[in-house]
């Protein structure tokens, strides 16, 4: 009886010996198949970095025998490689398995040669209703718990997607439903007889209006006129692929007035700091457009685009930004629904204060009028259409932005006001929505938030945020009033709005905006202010430069300038560019403390803010647009 | 008194016990009925559409099998028993010959064999072949498009829900009938002007 | 009792983050973000930037056909496409004149000098006159017939057949005259190689046939009776020769003999000189959507050059860039 | 000798008309057809639907009328080399689940009856004889069982916590599978990547881990995961003949107390809830009327995450990204979206579609919620029914028939 019991336990504590090594051996086994696993994602053989620059240089010197003959070995190399770490991955998981199965023999053999005797019972102490009583408690901490918890994940979350997509799909529709390219998709007998030149059916209305007015403006400079009937043959088709263009295309461009989201910030480098406009140093060239206007040029790849108006007439200039070349001009005077009367506007903003915006394919232009307008790059007329005259006391100016193809227009009136959104290619209306808003001048900007793109508007009474695809209001804030000519400055999730006579409010971005801080000490009326993440500028229309830190609120320097300033500072790689209205250019660091770096002069007077892009600044002076560079 | 209303309270449980046992056999006999409507005898087993595929080489990384259930199938009646093969040779070739540097396959799972001036064999080693459509998309730009994915049905375990669908970026995967388990591309739907097929 | 309590907390611990890690891996894992381990950047081959592309697109139109197949030019520079299932024939600038629609598919078509319409419909080639009335239909023999080409000089009339892998000197009644290009190694013709439905003909300006050869990546010259005049062109990835398995798949004679040519795999329409030796890019990859196939090409008169685009169902015109600079 | 029988292959060849016809070989070179082998046989997907019957009717011979757990341990052990590393864990009763829901709700799939038997068969012979599938059928099961080496108890409280895992998951398996969206019982499948030797990596992870922890909690997929054991679990309380533990009469040993390592014994209670009855029936109202709060916050609180649960559909996601680029924050091309662009699939079909499964999700939303509120009320409720008994008994839920603690029962007969 002993002898037995004694052999067992031998067996016992063999068969604890090989279990323990058995699974010491798993263990071991795991972590190299593991590692091997690993190996395998992070350098897969069949890609080696050493094969390819091989193959690179087999490229660049074929029939190279000793190249060739060290890639194929290599090669052959890299595939046995592959090869057997998978059969090493496949026999090691075999060989786990088996170590695995002795652990487990083992240990049930334990058991069934020294079946475990049941514990003894202990004294039962019967506290059922004790514990039953702690038990329910926990439960309802955990239901609250739960409660709470997927409560808080259905707020956080929630992000109305369906809604989007379902007027993104009605959107879709609606401009499915409409011809929307000059597609000939039902050819018919009778468009035998139609112009040549012509395929763009739903133009010939507007091309015979248009005409009328070139004729009676006949041309008076040795400009190349579209009036949209001559030339169009000639039009250099662009194949239609992406209807808008991409981010850095748009960033390395200026289709925007005040840069290319329209808050000011500029992203590229190395743009002139000095140059003089009447000596001429680093002024590449300077050219001429017909009729006034205070809208700023705005620039893409080798073009540059301005309007001008007068009482009676509105225009569309381009120039080559390399040569500063005169490309065309487009009179679009005779949109359809055009006003008879002329709006009443004041001296300072005129009739085409509104900059225009470009996605590459076609140019857009908003007038005092109300007429918006599409040309495309050779100044043909793709689309026009007024939107009935601005019930505005100054005049329109807020300037167009572009969203993907959208071109949304800030149509804040004393009367009705609201956002709309066209279709670039078709102009057809994509969105409208109503704002319960005074009248405004300032423009809309695009920001990033990280999480999402929004279109802030400023006007009295409040700074707005729609979704720049549907137009749905995002949030808005009631924090400002009164006759609203700035435009917001945003950087690093703060938004800056600002105006004379009420106040100026930083705001706090994200899922309830907040205002973290407010002064009334400087204002802006014309100006807007433009803000890095650490400091906001500020510009008052009377020529003072006020910085601020971005986070409290608190002012770091005040510089007041001799000339009165119209044009909006912009922030060029940690610079900013401030034109006063003399034409003098006030360069200085984005510091805490105020370093001027240059004062260029450009010889004329200037009340649009500059272009940046590629390098060179465009300024648009009293009479003549100038490219600056080096 | 209380032994009585105690075999009540027993009486009744064991009436609302079989009560619900008798709902649940319902339940499930509705179930059955319901589902079983539909039901199929044959089975499915998963295939891809190579009409769909784009080649994104997820078929070599997402089968939960090593290596992946997907191999290249070669269509021969559609091959065009090209010398410049698309699906063979990296694209910047000028000598047409077997060498390493000059094989698409990553693991040289094609062997081209010479028939006749000037065409040529290409047959998959499946054993090699990792299913990741190179030489697919190479065949498919340039060339008929007789190279072609496809899940082996002998080396597929058919999982309920196979992993790479889930993962196939072109919804390429779907369950076809069992006696039915290929979606090879037919000769003259592949490349070429569009046509009558011959039936 | 301490180590107990651990292991069940440790193991509790496990469960948890495996739990957890089905909740993340569910939810708030997006896509999968690895790239192609595999890819074959076909992309990279499209970009030629090397290269400069002498030509530029002046004008494009949207037949109103769907499957564009065939593009023929007329000699007052009329434009004719075939499609699905009708005939349209544009002014030069791309104004609809007239449409008609046909029994079948038309896969090729040319004009002959007399203003009639010679169109190849699969397995048969049909005659119309300019106004579109047949004036004769006749069947090439053979089991396979697939017409891919149908040029003319008047008096002859030339068919390339894909199906049957021939080409056939007809003349307009439809009796074979004579085979042109079989295999014959005497003459050092080396036969037609036609992995796919392409196959293409053209006639030169002393009157010669020149006849792709897809398979071998070259272009072969025959007088009408079947003798070969040269061989030209070799097989390359690189911008001066043809690319993969069956290219040029199309190809139209410029008026001083050179030759442009359209390729699938790497989309791409170019300009040779009649002796054969690489010009210049007229279209270059990056100016079609990837895959584009059967980029079939006619000449005017005035040299512009029109490309079928089936992919993006248009007509795309073509000049010289130097003669649009002069204008500007 | 079951092991050896092999997948029969029938070659077949391709195709016989061609449109564009080979070259003509000279050399009389003769084209290979291209071969197709065929998956699995028919035939033996039967012979799977046999071998499992047969294997459940000895589990439940084995349990109820031999009441061994030695039996029950060899059937284990066949069951986990016939289903698990034969057939690979896919003649699965859990993953079965999806495959029934979609055939329910999608109008093209047809369930294979195999998988409806797989399906139904445990659940009947769950409502006749408990969860004898689990004790040893189940593939799962067995793998757990076999490597529950130190089985420590981690108390009613977590017990009762984690018991609601299961649910959550069995709602969403079948929400995923009612919208065609994925199968996440098979997605997260923790075992098959052994069964198989041969998974991804992740998938190893995932099973190693589950099994690792398995070594102290017993059967923790069962317990804390298994979505088919909320069906049986259900079924199992009404079952008609039931495991005992003891076969006549319980002596209150007390040895069997601690025999069950997955804590599904229940205790006797014999003495009277403190509490006044008053006080009782109204915290019972109360909870009553607290279940349809529950139902509805849960259902509120499902409909508004419906697009959090939605983003797992591909379209959906797609189309997110679309609408919404700044979610993708400047990251390169998906490879999704490049195929997606590359089909040339009209993006308004794709946000319709995309915002037609979104409207099933918010009603599945609502459902969901409703659903694992509906649980949660019914925990909280359950807590406060007692019965009150002499004896030990099986925990007829929870209990997974496997004979251990007749084991240690004394009483054989």
């Amino acid at each position: 009886m002993m002898e037995n019991n004694s052999s067992t336990e031998q067996t016992v504590r063999l068969l604890k010996r090989v279990a323990t090594l058995s699974g010491i051996v798993a263990l071991i086994l795991s972590v190299m198949i593991g590692i091997n696993y690993i190996q395998i994602k992070r350098v897969d053989p069949l890609n080696t970095h050493a094969i390819i620059i091989l193959q690179e240089q087999l490229k660049s010197s074929p029939g190279d025998k000793v190249l060739q003959q060290e890639l194929r070995e290599l090669d052959l190399l890299a595939r046995k490689a592959f090869f057997i770490s998978r059969w090493q991955i496949r026999t090691g998981g075999y060989i786990l398995l088996i170590s695995l199965l002795i652990v487990i023999i083992c240990i049930k053999w334990i058991e069934w040669i020294q079946p475990k005797i049941p514990p003894r019972p202990k004294q039962a102490r019967d506290r059922f209703w004790e514990f039953r009583q702690t038990n329910q408690r926990w439960i309802i901490y955990t239901g609250i718990f739960l409660v709470l918890g997927s409560l808080a994940l259905a707020f956080l979350t929630y992000k109305e997607i369906g809604k989007t997509l379902q007027e993104q799909t009605d959107s879709k529709e609606l401009s499915g439903r409409t011809p929307g390219s000059a597609d000939q998709k039902n050819p018919t007998g009778d468009r035998l007889n139609s112009d040549p030149s012509n395929s763009d059916q739903p133009l010939d209305e507007l091309n015979s209006s248009l005409t009328i007015s070139s004729d009676s403006t006949s041309v008076q400079q040795p400009f190349p006129v579209n009036s949209i009937l001559q030339d169009t043959g000639k039009s250099n088709a662009i194949p239609p692929g992406q209807s808008y263009p991409s981010r850095t295309e748009i960033l390395s461009n200026s289709a925007t007035f005040r840069g290319p989201d329209g808050d000011g910030v500029v992203s590229g480098k190395n743009f002139p700091v000095n140059w003089n406009g009447i000596t001429g140093e680093n002024i590449l060239w300077k050219a001429q457009f017909r009729l006034p206007g205070y809208n700023s040029p705005i620039v893409w790849n080798d073009r540059v685009f301005l309007s001008g108006a007068s009482s009676t007439k509105r225009e569309v200039y381009c120039f080559d930004a390399t040569t500063g070349g005169f490309l065309w001009l487009t009179d679009v005077s005779a949109v359809p629904g055009t006003p008879t009367t002329v709006p009443t506007v004041d001296r300072e903003t005129g009739m085409a204060a509104s900059t225009l915006t470009t996605d590459g394919q076609r140019v857009y232009a908003i007038f005092a009028t109300g007429d918006l307008v599409a040309l495309d790059m050779d100044g043909k007329l793709v689309w026009a259409k007024n939107l009935g005259l601005p019930k505005n006391h100054y005049g329109h100016a807020s300037s167009l932005i572009m969203y993907r193809d959208l071109v949304i227009v800030q149509w804040d009136q004393s009367q009705g006001a609201s956002v709309k959104a066209f279709n670039g290619e078709t102009g057809e209306l994509v969105w409208n929505t109503p704002r319960d808003v005074r009248v405004s001048w300032s423009s809309p900007l695009l920001v990033n938030t990280g999480k999402r793109l929004e279109l802030i508007l400023v006007a009295d009474p409040c700074v707005a945020a729609y979704h720049p695809a549907t137009g749905k209001e995002l949030w808005k804030i009631d924090c400002i009033f009164g006759e609203i000519g700035a435009s917001a400055a945003y950087a690093n999730g703060m938004l800056f709005a600002t105006n004379e006579y009420a106040k100026t409010v930083a705001i706090r971005l994200g899922d309830t905006p907040q205002i973290p801080w407010e002064t009334t000490d400087y204002m802006s009326d014309i100006p807007s202010p433009v803000a890095n993440d650490k400091y906001l500028f500020l510009v008052t229309s009377y020529g003072v430069i006020v910085c601020y830190d971005a986070k409290t609120g608190k002012e770091y320097w005040i510089k007041e300038l001799e000339n009165n300033t119209y044009a909006s500072p912009v922030l060029v790689d940690d610079r900013v560019y401030l034109m006063d209205k003399t034409g003098v250019m006030h360069i200085f660091k984005a510091d805490k403390v105020f370093t001027s770096v240059s004062e260029p002069v450009l010889g004329e007077g200037s009340v649009c803010t500059p272009a940046f892009a590629g390098g060179k600044i465009y300024i648009r002076g009293d009479q003549n647009l100038y490219c600056i560079g080096k | 008194m209380e032994e009585n209303s105690q075999g009540k309270r027993v009486d009744r449980r064991v009436f609302l016990h079989t009560g619900v046992q008798l709902a649940f056999v319902a339940g499930l006999g509705g179930l059955t009925v319901l589902v079983a409507r539909r039901a199929g005898g044959e089975g499915y087993v998963w295939q891809l559409d190579p009409a769909k595929c784009t080649q994104c080489g997820r078929c070599a990384t997402s089968c939960v099998k090593t290596p992946s259930a997907v191999k290249c199938v070669h269509v021969y009646a559609m091959c065009g028993y090209c010398d410049l093969c698309g699906g063979y040779f990296v694209p910047d070739t000028k000598i047409l010959d077997t060498a390493a540097e000059h094989q698409l396959c990553p693991t040289k799972a094609i062997k081209r064999t010479f028939i006749e001036d000037p065409f040529f064999q290409y047959t998959i080693d499946e054993d090699l072949c990792i299913g990741c459509g190179k030489c697919v998309k190479g065949c498919h730009a340039f060339g008929n498009g007789s190279l072609q994915l496809q899940v082996r049905q002998n080396l597929c375990d058919n999982c309920n829900e196979c992993a790479v669908a889930r993962n196939c970026p072109s919804g390429a995967y779907t369950r076809v009938p069992a006696d039915k388990p290929y979606l090879l591309n037919e000769p003259g739907t592949g490349n070429g002007p569009p046509q009558k097929t011959e039936v | 009792m301490m180590k107990q309590r651990l292991l069940i907390i440790g193991a509790l611990i496990l469960l948890l983050a495996i739990i957890g890690y089905m909740v993340v891996d569910l939810f708030f894992t997006g896509r999968d973000k690895r790239e192609n381990l595999y890819d074959y950047r076909l992309s990279e081959l499209r970009q030629t930037d090397s290269t400069p592309v002498a030509y530029r697109e002046i004008l494009h139109f949207t037949p109103g056909l769907s499957d564009l197949h065939g593009i023929a030019v007329d000699d007052s520079d009329r434009i004719y496409v075939t499609g699905s299932s009708s005939l349209e024939i544009y002014t030069p600038d791309g104004n609809l004149m007239l449409a008609f629609s046909l029994p079948d598919p038309a896969y090729c078509l040319t004009v002959a000098p007399g203003g009639d319409l010679l169109l190849g419909m699969e397995d048969h080639l049909e005659i119309l006159s300019p106004e579109g009335e047949l004036i004769s239909r006749w069947k090439p023999e053979g089991e396979h017939v697939f017409l891919t080409s149908v040029v003319t000089n008047g008096k002859d009339i030339f068919i390339a057949d894909a199906g049957e892998k021939n080409v056939s000197r007809y003349n307009w009644e439809g009796v074979l005259l004579n085979r042109i290009g079989d295999k014959d190694s005497l003459q050092g013709i080396p036969g037609w190689v036609i992995p796919s439905g392409y196959f293409d003909l053209g006639l030169g300006r002393d009157d010669e046939l020149w006849v792709v050869n897809p398979g071998r990546h070259q272009l072969e010259a025959f007088r009408p009776d079947g003798s070969l005049i040269s061989i030209w062109g070799e097989s390359s990835m690189d911008v001066e020769g043809f690319c993969g398995c069956c290219n040029p798949t199309h190809f139209a004679l410029l008026s001083d003999g050179s030759f442009v040519t359209g390729e699938k795999g790497i989309e791409r329409v170019k300009i040779y000189r009649p002796s054969g030796e690489f010009n210049c890019l007229v279209a270059a990859p990056d100016q079609f959507d990837e895959g584009t196939r059967g980029l079939d090409l006619a000449v005017d008169s005035k040299d512009r050059i029109l490309v079928l685009d089936p992919s993006r169902n248009q007509v795309r015109i073509f000049v010289y860039k130097d003669e649009n600079d002069e204008n500007r | 000798m079951i092991l050896l029988i092999l997948f029969s292959w029938q070659l077949t060849s391709a195709f016989a008309i061609q449109r564009f016809p080979k070259p003509e070989f000279e050399s009389g070179y003769i084209t290979p057809e291209t071969l197709l082998p065929t998956p699995r046989a028919n035939v033996l997907e039967v012979m799977d639907v046999a071998i499992f019957l047969i294997a459940m009717l000895l589990v439940t011979w084995a349990v109820l009328n031999r009441r061994s757990r030695k039996l029950v341990f060899w059937i284990s052990i066949f069951s986990l080399a016939y289903f698990g590393f034969y057939r690979e864990g896919c003649v699965c009763s859990i993953g079965a689940i999806q495959n029934v829901t979609l055939a329910l709700f999608s109008g093209s799939y047809a369930i294979p009856w195999t998988v409806l038997v797989f399906f139904m068969a445990p659940l009947l012979f769950t409502l006749a004889f408990g969860r004898t599938f689990c004790a040893g059928v189940c593939p799962f099961g067995a793998l757990q069982d076999l490597i529950a080496w130190f089985p420590r108890k981690i108390g009613p409280k977590l017990n009762a916590i984690l018991g609601i895992i299961p649910y959550i998951y069995l709602a969403l398996a079948v929400l995923y599978s009612a919208t065609e969206t994925d199968f996440i019982i098979c997605r997260y499948d923790p075992f098959v990547g052994i069964f198989r030797i041969n998974a991804t990596f992740s998938m190893f992870l995932f099973g190693g881990g589950l099994l690792l922890s398995g070594i102290f909690i017993a059967r923790p997929y069962c317990r804390f995961l298994c979505p088919y054991s909320v069906l049986l679990n259900w079924i199992s309380r009404f079952s008609r003949y039931h495991l005992t533990i003891t076969p006549s009469v319980c002596v209150q040993c007390r040895l069997c107390e601690d025999a069950c390592p997955y804590e599904a014994i229940e205790k006797p209670v014999t003495v009277k809830n403190p509490k006044s009855r008053r006080t009782i029936v109204r915290t019972f109202m109360l909870i009553m009327l607290l279940i349809p709060f529950f139902v509805l916050l849960g259902g509120w609180t499902g409909s508004r995450l419906h697009e959090t649960l939605a983003m797992v559909n591909g379209k959906v996601r797609m189309a997110n990204e679309l609408v919404n680029p700044e979610t993708i924050n400047g990251e390169p091309e998906s490879i999704e979206m490049t195929a997606f662009k590359a089909s040339g699939k009209p993006v308004s079909t794709l946000y319709e579609e995309a915002s037609g499964i979104l409207h099933q999700f918010y009603i599945g939303g609502w459902i969901v919620g409703g659903f694992i509120g509906l649980i949660i009320g019914g925990f909280l409720a359950s807590r406060l029914v007692t019965r009150y008994r002499t004896d030990f008994e099986p925990n007829r839920g929870t209990c997974l028939s496997c004979a251990r603690c007749t084991d240690y029962c004394p009483i054989k007969s």
